[in-house]
Parts: C-alpha cells; sequence; structure tokens
C-alpha cells in the first residue's frame, strides 16, 4: 500500500463528503422532478411521500455538515481544501432550500385538491422546472470537475427563468382580475412559480460558491435578481 | 467514555499511578484502548503523557526510581504481574521513540536485527528474512526508497525516512500494539505527514497508541483521543476520552475545551 | 503466548560475573589496607618504635633506631613544591589559551601534544632529570652549590611532568563554564583577557583547584624521578640544591635491595607506604568533593 | 562641537579601550609563550635523549686488533680456525669451556667466533662518549679532545640504538649490552597484565554503567574505583609485593604448579609482576570503558528493548560495538601506563642483573624501564647512553600502541 499524497486518508475524506453531496443532489433533483410529476397528475399519494422524503433531505444534510465540521476541526485544512469545506456547507444549505421548495410544490398539490390546472400557466411552470432543473444538473456537475467557465455561465440562464416567471405572473394577475373565481387557485400556483424561480436562484448562488472555491473570489453572479416584478415572498 | 466501545481491548489502564521516588506522576488513570485503531494521547508538556505510555511496555523500569500502583491488562493479563517478563511485553507491545533512532548498521539489519532476536523462523509457508525484511519495508511505506541500498547504514537516511525505518524495525517482530512517543516532533512538515498517513495504514493491522503535544497531529491522525492533565499536585490525570470528532468539535470538559482551543490556563 | 517470565540462566551468570567484576576494585583496596595497614602495624608495634618520634623525629636512621619521618616528608614537600612552582602556573596559563584563545583546530593539535607528554614513562623524567636538569642547574648555579642529586631538579622536571595534567583538568574545568557567561560578558565591552581572567577563571575556581590538588597529590606519590636524580639517603635540609630522599624514593631504594622480610626496615616501608595512602587518599578525595560540587553548579 | 555641561545624573564612561588591549594583548603574549615553553619541554626531552644515543666514542682496546694479525692478514679476514685458534689461545680454559657449553664453538657461524675474539680477546672499551650535538655541530673540536686525551683510542660514531643492541641481552660490557631480555620481560608482563585487566576492567564498566542500580553498594564501588585510579603506583608495588609475592608465593612461584624455576624459587616473578600492574591499570581500564560505555546513545539502548530485547541481548549487540573504539583506545592508553611503569616492580622485586629470556610466567623478571633505571642509575657515562638507547626503544614502543589505538578507533569510526 504506497502512499501517493502523504495526505491521502484527508483527499479520501474529501472525495467521500463530494460525493455526499453529489447524493443530496441527486436527492433533490429527484423531490423537486418528482413534485413537479405529480402536480401535473394531481397525484397526491405521491406528493405526500415527496413531502415527507424531505426529511430524508434534510438528515442527509445535517450529516454533510457535522463531516464538515469534523473535518475542520481535525484535518486543518488550509487553502482550497477549506474553501472547498466553506463551499459544501454552503452549498448544501441551498440544496436543502430547494429541497423545501419541492416540498413547498407538493403541498400546493394538496391545496388545490382536485381543480384543474390552466395548460398554458402550466406549461410555463413545467418550462421553468426544466430551465431550473437543467441548470442544477449542470452545477453539480461543474462543481465535481471544478469547471469554473461553466459556472459562471449558469447564472445568466436565470434571466429566463425570470422572464418565464414575469410571464406566468402577468398572466396570472389578469386572470385573477377577471375570473376572481379563480383567485385562490391561481395564487396557488403563483406560489408555486415562484418556488421555482428561487430554486433557479439557488442554483446560482451554487455556482458562485464554484468559483469560489476554484479562485478564491466570492463575486455576486446573479445580475438578475432586480428584474422580479414581485416583491417575493 | 466513548459511547462505541468495542468489547475487546488492546490493553487497559486500570487506577494506573506512576511515581518517579515519592513523586506521582500520573494518578488514577482508567483507560481502555480499542484494537486496531489509532488512539492519541494529547495534553499540556508534563502531564505524564509519556510516562503513561512507556507504562505499556514497562519501558519506564528502565528509569532508576520509577514505580507504579494500580493494573494495566494486556489480553486480559496484568502486565505487571510478578510472573510476567518485560521482555515478552516489549516483543508484544513495540515502541517507536521521539527521535529516530536507528542502530548504526545497515537498513537491512536494522530490520532483522528485532526479528532474529524474537527467534525468526523461515520455512514452509514462510517468509523468509529477505522477504520480511522487504514486507516491513513495504509497510512502513519505506521500500521504494531504499529497495537499491539496503546495505548501506540506517544513519545515511534523512530523518523521515529514519523513523520510518524505526517503524519497519518495531513492526518487524511482529507486535500487537505500537507505542509512538511523539514520533513526528523531530520531523519537517512532509515528513510529519507521511508518518501520519503511515499511522492510518498500520491501524488496519496494529492497535496504535501515539503520544503527542501536536494536537492538530493527533485531531488528523486518531480514532480516539485521551485528553491528560495535570491536577493541583502536579500529578497528570485522564480529563477525557472519546472519539477523536467528538474530542474535537464538541468537548465535554471545559479543560478540555480551553486546551484544544489554546485558551487553557 | 503467553507473557510469562522465561527463565534466563545465562543472563543471571552474565550479571553475576559483572557483578564480580565492579566489586573486585574494592578487593584491592581492601588488600591494600589490610596489608599495609598489618605491616605498617608491626612497625608501631615493634618496641623499638615510638609513634611520637616518628612523626616528630629529625633523623630516618634504621640502622640506629631512629625513625623519625620528617626528613622524608620534608623532602617530598620541597619536591611538590618545586613541581607545582612550574606546573600551576604554566598548566593555568596553557588551560586558558586551550579553552579560550586556541581555535579548534589549533587545540587539535596541542592537545595531543600535551597528551604525549603526559604519556611518558616517569623513568624517562628521572632521566632527563639527571642528564639534562641538574646539569643545567649546576652550570647557571655553579658546580659548588648545585650538588649532582639534589631536590630542585627532581621537582623542577616533576614539574613538567604534571603540566599535562593541571592543563588538561583546568581546561576542563574552564570548558565548562556555560558559553552564554562569556556571551554576557563580551555583551558588556570585555575584552578576551577580561572575559578569561574576571569571568571564566572565578566561575571555574572550584575545578581549577581540584586541578591543584590532584597534581600536588601526584606530585606526592611520584617516584622514579625522584628515585634519580633526588638522592639517596634521608636528608633534613631545605636547602634545595642538596641531595634528600623522599618517601617514595626511600621506599624503592630499600624495597630495591635485598630486603628480609619480618624485619622492621621491611616493616618501616610499610608505614611510609601508609602514610603516602593517606595522604594522596585524603587529597584525591578532597579533590573529588570540589569537582562533583562544580558540577553541580553548572549541570 | 562644544561640550554641553555636564548633566550631574548622567554617568561618565572612561573605556580606556587601547589600555586594555594593551593588557590584553601582554596577557595573551604570555598564554602563548607557556605553549611554547610546555611544548619546548617536549622537545627538550626527546632532543636530550636523541642527543645521548648518538654520537662520537673514544674506544680503547685491551690488545690490538693489529697485534692479532695472522700473516699478514688482517684480523677481519681471517677464516673461522684461525679464528679459532686466536681463541684457544687467548682465553682462560674454563671460559672456553663455559663458551662450548652454551654453543659448541665448532657450530658457531664465522661471524659468531669473530664477535667472540672481538669481545673476549680484543675487549674494547669506552674511554669517553660525546653527546650528539658536539659530534655534528664541532666535530673537529671533538676529534681534537679525543686526540688530545685519548691518544691510543679509536674515535667512532656510534649509534647506541642499534639493530644489535635490541637482539643481545644485558651485559656489564656497555659496548655488548643490550635490551633483548627487557623487552620480552616487558612482552609477558604485559601480556598477563592484559589477560587479566581487560576482561576485568570491561565486565566492571558494564557491570557500572548498565546493571548497577543507585545503591551505597555501587556508589561505594564507584567512588572506590575513582580513588584507586589516583593511587601512586608505588602502593601497588607494596600490595604486588605483600600479597603476590609473599603471601601467594607458593602461586607466583609456580611451586604450586610444580614448574617453579630452581634459580629463583620466590616469587619476585613475572605472574607477580604482570598481577600488580593488572590492579594498577585496572580502575584506568573501568574508567575509561565506562566512559566510552556512557558515551553509547541512551536511543539506542531504548530501542533494542523496545524490540524485546533482554538487557545483555542489548549489551552485547548495541552497547558494545559502539563502545568498543573508545574501550580498546582506553585499554590501549592504560596498557601503555602500564608498559612505562617502573616504581612498583622496583618495588615488586625486578631482578637487577640477568642475561637469560624470560621463559614463562614464572621467571625472574626485569623490564625495559627497569633496565633504563638500572643504567641511568651508574655513574659511568656510557651506561647513560645506554639508557638513552633504550628510552628511545622504550618510545618507539610506546608510540606504536598509541597509533594502534589510534589506527583502531578511526577503523571503527569508519565502520
Amino acid at each position: 500500500m504506497p502512499i501517493h499524497s502523504p495526505r491521502e486518508t484527508f483527499d479520501r475524506a474529501l472525495q467521500k463528503l463530494l460525493d455526499q453531496v453529489l447524493l443530496l443532489g441527486s436527492m433533490v433533483e429527484e423531490a423537486v422532478q418528482g413534485a413537479m410529476e405529480a402536480l401535473q397528475r394531481r397525484d397526491h399519494i405521491a406528493a405526500r411521500r415527496i413531502y415527507a422524503a424531505d426529511q430524508q433531505i434534510n438528515e442527509k444534510r445535517y450529516a454533510i455538515e457535522s463531516e464538515c465540521i469534523a473535518l475542520i476541526a481535525t484535518q486543518q485544512p488550509m487553502a482550497r481544501d477549506v474553501r472547498f469545506l466553506a463551499a459544501i456547507l454552503e452549498i448544501i444549505t441551498e440544496l436543502e432550500r430547494i429541497g423545501d421548495y419541492a416540498k413547498g410544490i407538493c403541498r400546493i398539490n394538496l391545496l388545490l385538491g382536485e381543480s384543474l390546472i390552466d395548460p398554458a400557466a402550466w406549461l410555463s411552470l413545467q418550462q421553468m422546472a426544466a430551465l431550473g432543473l437543467d441548470m442544477l444538473h449542470r452545477a453539480l456537475d461543474a462543481f465535481v470537475c471544478q469547471d469554473v467557465k461553466t459556472a459562471r455561465a449558469i447564472p445568466a440562464e436565470d434571466d429566463a427563468v425570470d422572464s418565464l416567471y414575469n410571464q406566468l405572473y402577468r398572466r396570472l394577475v389578469a386572470q385573477m382580475a377577471g375570473q376572481p373565481e379563480t383567485v385562490e387557485r391561481s395564487n396557488h400556483l403563483l406560489w408555486a412559480a415562484h418556488n421555482l424561480e428561487r430554486m433557479a436562484d439557488r442554483v446560482s448562488n451554487i455556482c458562485e460558491r464554484i468559483v469560489y472555491v476554484s479562485t478564491g473570489e466570492i463575486k455576486e453572479l446573479d445580475s438578475t435578481e432586480g428584474n422580479i416584478e414581485t416583491p417575493g415572498n | 467514555m466513548p459511547q462505541t466501545l468495542s468489547p475487546q481491548y488492546a490493553i487497559q489502564a486500570k487506577n494506573l499511578s506512576v511515581y518517579y521516588g515519592a513523586f506521582r506522576a500520573v494518578k488514577n488513570i482508567t483507560l481502555s484502548i480499542e484494537q486496531r485503531k489509532v488512539t492519541a494521547i494529547i495534553g499540556p508538556s508534563g502531564c505524564g503523557k509519556s510516562t503513561v505510555l512507556r507504562s505499556f511496555n514497562r519501558m519506564n523500569e528502565l528509569t532508576p526510581s520509577a514505580s507504579i500502583a494500580g493494573e494495566i491488562l494486556f489480553m486480559g493479563q496484568n502486565i505487571y504481574a510478578p510472573e510476567v517478563d518485560p521482555v515478552e511485553v516489549r516483543r508484544r507491545v513495540g515502541m517507536v521513540f521521539q527521535k529516530p533512532n536507528p542502530f548504526p548498521k545497515s537498513i537491512y539489519e536494522n530490520v532483522a536485527w528485532g526479528a532474529r532476536l524474537n527467534g525468526f523462523r523461515s520455512g514452509l509457508g514462510r517468509p523468509n528474512m529477505d522477504e520480511w525484511v522487504e514486507t516491513c519495508l513495504r509497510k512502513a511505506a519505506l521500500w521504494d526508497e531504499v529497495k537499491d541500498k539496503l546495505q548501506q547504514s540506517g544513519l545515511s537516511l534523512s530523518g523521515g525516512q529514519q523513523q520510518r525505518l524505526c517503524i519497519a524495525r518495531a513492526i518487524a517482530v511482529k507486535p500487537e500494539i505500537i507505542l509512538m512517543d511523539e514520533p513526528a516532533s523531530a520531523l519537517d512538515p512532509i515528513a510529519t505527514l507521511k508518518i501520519e498517513e503511515l499511522m492510518r495504514e498500520l491501524a488496519e493491522e496494529y492497535t496504535i497508541i501515539v503520544v503527542t503535544h501536536n494536537m492538530q497531529q493527533a485531531a488528523r491522525v486518531s480514532d480516539f483521543t485521551a485528553f491528560f492533565s495535570m491536577d493541583e499536585d502536579r500529578a497528570g490525570a485522564l480529563v477525557e476520552y472519546g472519539l477523536t470528532t467528538q474530542i474535537f468539535t464538541t468537548p465535554k470538559d471545559s479543560r478540555t475545551e480551553g486546551y484544544i482551543t489554546g485558551r487553557y490556563g | 503466548m503467553s507473557l510469562r517470565r522465561r527463565s534466563r540462566p545465562g543472563e543471571s551468570l552474565i550479571q553475576g560475573f559483572l557483578f564480580f567484576c565492579g566489586a573486585f576494585s574494592i578487593l584491592t583496596t581492601v588488600g591494600i589496607v589490610y596489608e599495609i595497614g598489618k605491616e605498617a602495624l608491626l612497625f608501631f608495634g615493634d618496641p623499638e618504635v615510638n609513634g611520637w618520634k616518628f612523626f616528630t623525629g629529625l633523623k630516618w636512621q634504621p640502622q640506629a633506631g631512629e625513625f623519625g619521618i620528617l626528613p622524608l616528608l620534608n623532602a617530598t614537600l620541597m619536591t611538590t613544591f618545586f613541581a607545582m612552582l612550574i606546573a600551576l602556573p604554566l598548566g593555568l596559563c596553557v588551560a586558558v589559551y586551550l579553552s579560550e584563545y586556541a581555535s579548534p583546530r589549533l587545540r587539535n593539535w596541542l592537545k595531543p601534544a600535551l597528551e604525549i607528554l603526559a604519556g611518558i614513562p616517569t623513568v624517562v623524567y628521572g632521566y632527563f632529570a639527571l642528564t639534562f636538569m641538574t646539569p643545567l642547574l649546576r652550570l647557571l648555579f655553579g658546580k659548588d652549590v648545585v650538588d649532582i642529586y639534589n631536590t630542585a631538579s627532581a621537582g623542577l622536571v616533576m614539574g613538567i611532568l604534571i603540566l599535562p595534567l593541571i592543563a588538561s583538568m583546568g581546561e576542563d574545568a574552564l570548558s565548562a563554564v556555560p558559553r552564554s557567561l562569556r556571551e554576557a560578558a563580551y555583551a558588556l565591552g570585555a575584552t578576551r583577557l577580561e572575559t578569561a581572567v574576571k569571568v571564566v577563571l572565578p566561575a571555574a575556581l572550584s575545578g581549577l583547584a581540584a586541578a591543584f590538588i590532584v597534581g600536588v597529590s601526584r606530585a606526592v606519590g611520584e617516584t622514579m624521578i625522584v628515585a634519580l636524580a633526588a638522592g639517596a639517603g634521608p636528608n633534613f635540609t631545605f636547602n634545595p640544591f642538596k641531595g634528600a630522599e623522599t618517601m617514595t624514593g626511600h621506599i624503592v631504594r630499600i624495597s630495591g635491595g635485598d630486603l628480609s622480610y619480618d624485619s622492621i626496615d621491611y616493616n618501616s616501608l610499610f608505614a611510609i607506604g601508609m602514610l603516602l595512602f593517606f595522604v594522596t587518599l585524603s587529597l584525591n578525595l578532597i579533590s573529588q568533593q570540589i569537582v562533583r560540587r562544580f558540577r553541580e553548579v553548572y549541570e | 562641537m562644544k561640550n554641553p555641561l555636564p548633566n550631574p545624573l548622567q554617568p561618565v564612561f572612561e573605556p580606556e579601550v587601547a589600555q586594555r588591549n594593551r593588557l590584553a594583548a601582554v596577557w595573551r603574549l604570555l598564554f602563548r609563550l607557556s605553549v611554547a615553553i610546555s611544548l619546548g619541554f617536549l622537545a627538550l626531552l626527546l632532543f636530550n635523549i636523541l642527543n645521548q644515543s648518538f654520537g662520537y666514542a673514544a674506544l680503547t682496546t685491551k690488545i690490538d686488533p693489529a697485534s692479532l694479525a695472522v700473516n699478514g692478514a688482517a684480523l677481519q679476514t681471517l677464516g673461522k680456525e684461525d679464528l679459532l685458534k686466536i681463541l684457544q689461545a687467548k682465553i682462560s680454559k674454563g671460559r672456553l669451556r663455559q663458551l662450548d657449553r652454551e654453543l659448541p664453538l665448532s657450530e658457531r657461524s664465522r661471524e659468531d667466533v669473530y664477535a667472540l675474539v672481538w669481545q673476549e680477546v680484543v675487549q674494547p672499551e669506552v674511554a669517553y662518549t660525546w653527546p650528539l650535538l658536539d659530534s655534528l655541530w664541532r666535530p673537529a673540536a671533538v676529534r681534537a679532545e679525543a686526540a688530545a686525551r685519548y691518544p691510543q683510542a679509536q674515535l667512532t660514531f656510534r649509534s647506541w640504538a642499534n639493530a644489535s643492541f635490541i637482539r643481545s641481552s644485558q651485559s656489564s660490557d656497555p659496548l655488548n649490552a643490550g635490551v633483548r631480555t627487557a623487552i620480552l620481560g616487558s612482552l609477558w608482563t604485559i601480556a598477563i597484565t592484559i589477560v587479566i585487566a581487560f576482561p576485568l576492567g570491561v565486565g566492571a564498566a558494564i557491570y557500572l554503567e548498565e546493571y548497577a542500580a543507585d545503591n551505597w553498594l555501587n556508589r561505594l564501588i564507584q567512588t572506590n574505583i575513582n580513588n584507586l585510579a589516583g593511587v601512586p603506583s608505588i602502593i601497588y608495588g607494596m600490595l604486588g609485593l605483600a600479597i603476590f609475592v609473599r603471601t601467594l608465593q607458593p602461586l607466583t612461584s609456580g611451586a604450586a604448579f610444580g614448574v617453579s624455576d630452581p634459580t629463583t624459587a620466590n616469587g619476585r616473578t613475572i605472574l607477580s609482576a604482570g598481577l600488580t600492574l593488572a590492579l594498577l591499570v585496572l580502575p584506568l581500564i573501568i574508567i575509561n570503558a565506562q566512559e566510552a560505555i556512557r558515551a553509547v546513545p541512551d536511543s539506542l539502548r531504548q530501542a533494542s528493548y523496545g524490540l524485546g530485547a533482554t538487557q545483555w541481548q542489548t549489551i552485547w549487540h548495541h552497547v558494545l560495538p559502539g563502545a568498543i573504539p573508545g574501550i580498546l583506545t582506553g585499554a590501549i592508553l592504560a596498557i601503555s601506563r602500564a608498559i612505562g611503569e617502573t616504581a612498583p616492580l622496583v618495588v615488586v622485586g625486578a631482578a637487577t642483573y640477568i642475561t637469560f629470556d624470560p621463559s614463562g610466567p614464572f621467571s625472574k623478571f626485569t623490564t625495559l624501564p627497569i633496565q633504563i633505571y638500572q643504567w641511568t642509575a651508574r655513574p659511568q657515562a656510557e651506561f647513560r647512553n645506554l639508557a638513552a638507547a633504550a628510552i628511545l626503544v622504550l618510545l618507539l614502543l610506546l608510540l606504536s600502541l598509541n597509533a594502534s589505538a589510534i589506527v583502531l578507533r578511526n577503523r571503527y569510526d569508519r565502520k
């Protein structure tokens, strides 16, 4: 058993941690994907299951966090290593929040009851979710590969999500004004759209951390926060 | 006490006190060391870390006037019982010292000597001495560096290599436990990291107890950590013992926390 | 695989033999004290001998039944005095030079040279005294003043013999003074001489005293030089240019001849030997005590 | 620049550095001078010996060798038969028989017989000797002096230390005296000393350094050894006289083994001398060996114990190999001290005059220093020359011993 790097044990621990983060990421992706599919099918059973599964995401996040802290406490990480661990602490928080959005969408699914969703609105929602999930997926890949270029590019795609959201917002507001009986339902959809829009923002934050690990600079990459037309939640 | 102790311990101290003449250097240590784990003993200078370590293979007896009270159980047997042979204890509980101290012999002889001394036998299904020396040097992660100069003096190696040679020498007599008394304190940071990495590797096969004044090192290499401190009567005592991650993230005793955060008294 | 103690008879045997080796030296001392003491007691028990007169008598004439140690003791002290007259100042200066002035390279040459001086057999020094120092003294002071055998010549040459001993012990004492003390002195602007004389020398004083005492002890016990150059015949004189026999010289001369055991002459030698033994023993003990105290200061 | 008024609170320094440096320089000179004087003594000592070992000697002969010429042929060209005839004609029957008993004359070589004629018939004698310095510096003056004072004598440049000096045994004739007996006596004595003192001394050193606990007994042993090292050598001589020569006479004379030398039959033998010197050097060997053992780093012992070695294994495999150069060096130094010792052997009873080689430990003995002592103590000048030559031999012996110590140390150090 020859030793290649003098800190192979530590390197192995970091690798293990990265694998856990990816696992958490795929759990979150699955949750968002599942929540959207359940919403489309108006499948309350699936929605309840995903809602409950958020607990596992939270636990995973806490496990990774304490592993991070243990490594910081015992291994004296320096330079890139310490940025990596700090980034992971940030990234898992973002992932957990995305998981919470999926949970929120499931809750909306239940609140909507059996009522139908306007196909045009649904299309926007689905596009937003697809865009956001794609961003998340590529961001996690960029994290694994330490691909700074991709990480810098992804936040720009947030604009597309934002414009979809703005479209949907105007549409739903108009609908609510014209048909007061749809206010509650439209409001719920607006919430779902908002969650998806926030998800893209959180992916941007993740990308900031990826750039930080490699370059050491902390810089706002998401310049579109101001384009949102509602005051947010 | 750690909650996840397996029932089988490599070595156990029970109410161990060590005296130098009338002075009690260490008092009432009760400690159970897990098998095939790295256990680190940390604490401020003079708190009796090395004293306790050296009592684990009766090396403290080489200091005149040293005596102990209490028991040290190795494989369930008190190594201080009158019928126990210190020579036998030291074969089975090996030791690596603070300063690399290779014998002024060839690299090969350094490893082979102890094995031969303890009646090394080769034969069917067993390694011959050359193979055994190679095995031990490989385990000590030194083989690649010395395989072409086995007949050179052990003193011709660098400090870090010398210390790994000393580790190879220690494992060549097939001990069950390896005691390490500040094994890297005389080495540069890279050599230190190599020794630490080696400890992790060796823990797959041996129980390792390491005394270090470098608590970062303890944090890096060990599975369990014992924190020793000095009482008002200047006798060393065990303050806290547990999983290293627990000791270094959420120590239970305020003295431990004070020490590892550098705010010690 | 038990931890049970194995019996190792070989180990115990070896340890027993080694203990015997260590204890053997005690037997030597016991032998010295017992054998020499026994004969000396026979001497003092002889009706012809008066213990008081042994220590106060001015004549040593065994044929006449006169056993006064003072002529022998006096000659011993005279040679010792002359030896220290040479060895102490020169030895000290050499010690200071070696420890404070000489470069390490020079020291590596000087010390072996001094060791050679110390390693030359004493009979060679005796030869030197007789064939060089005495003619030199007679040339300087006149043949009618300086006898062929005289205590001055023997003492001066003995000084050369003891010089390397004082130099070497003195250097040890001076080098034992910590460097920090010297640096402190230099830092205050002291010259090398001031550092050596005012700081290092006083700090090493007890070590130097021990060297002095060992030198005296060596001079008192030295035999061949005085046997060859100081003269034969107990002669109570303070004139360094006259011959006089020292205690050691007397023992060698008498025992070298045909001597019958159990005679009072034979026994008297042991009385002198006993005195010699106790004098050198106490000098050595004192010096060891001083050295031990000196070490405690710096270790 | 104008000096400001002195402030009464400011101390004033007058370092007078120049003056102090002058004083330092003077003393530095004095220290150097002392070293030079000490080395000068060494040079003087060696010079004195060389000065006396070589030089012109005025030799007179009892019978002029020219008168021994046979039929006009000079003595040195004669054959063995003629030489034998001269011998038979010129010396007494008794002496002739004696020589024949030692080695039949007929069996002797021509050179041997020639030497006998020279010794027994011609009988050269030393009238006067000049030291080397005079012989080299002003040979003309020496020659003139010799011609004036010893007109009969033949002036030859003589090296007192020469091959035949080492080969010959003691003799009352300074021209034929040699040191072979003394050298053999020294070697025998030293051999016994080494055999006894080395194992005992090293053993004691190992005991004191490796085994001895810090208790009163071992402290006593240590103090005792330190003191024994300072006891004058003559006291050892008296101890040897009392114990080996008198008390143990049956053993040391060889009577107990039935090998007693009929010519001695007392304890004044090589064995007694060797044992006495062994006691003398024992403390030195112990102290030197202790230092060598102490110099072996403790970490080696700990490493060895840590591997489960017993105490003796640790000593044998690690401590002794590390200490052996130091032990040997110390032992050789102690042995060279023993070789030069004179006083204790005089007291133990070295024979004053023996001409035969020692045959074993129960022979009467003399040693090189004893020989030097005896020659020096004789009033005739030519014996001083012999003593100087013997000193030269002794010093060479010691020098080679010390050189071997250095070689030994270097070889082990390199290993």
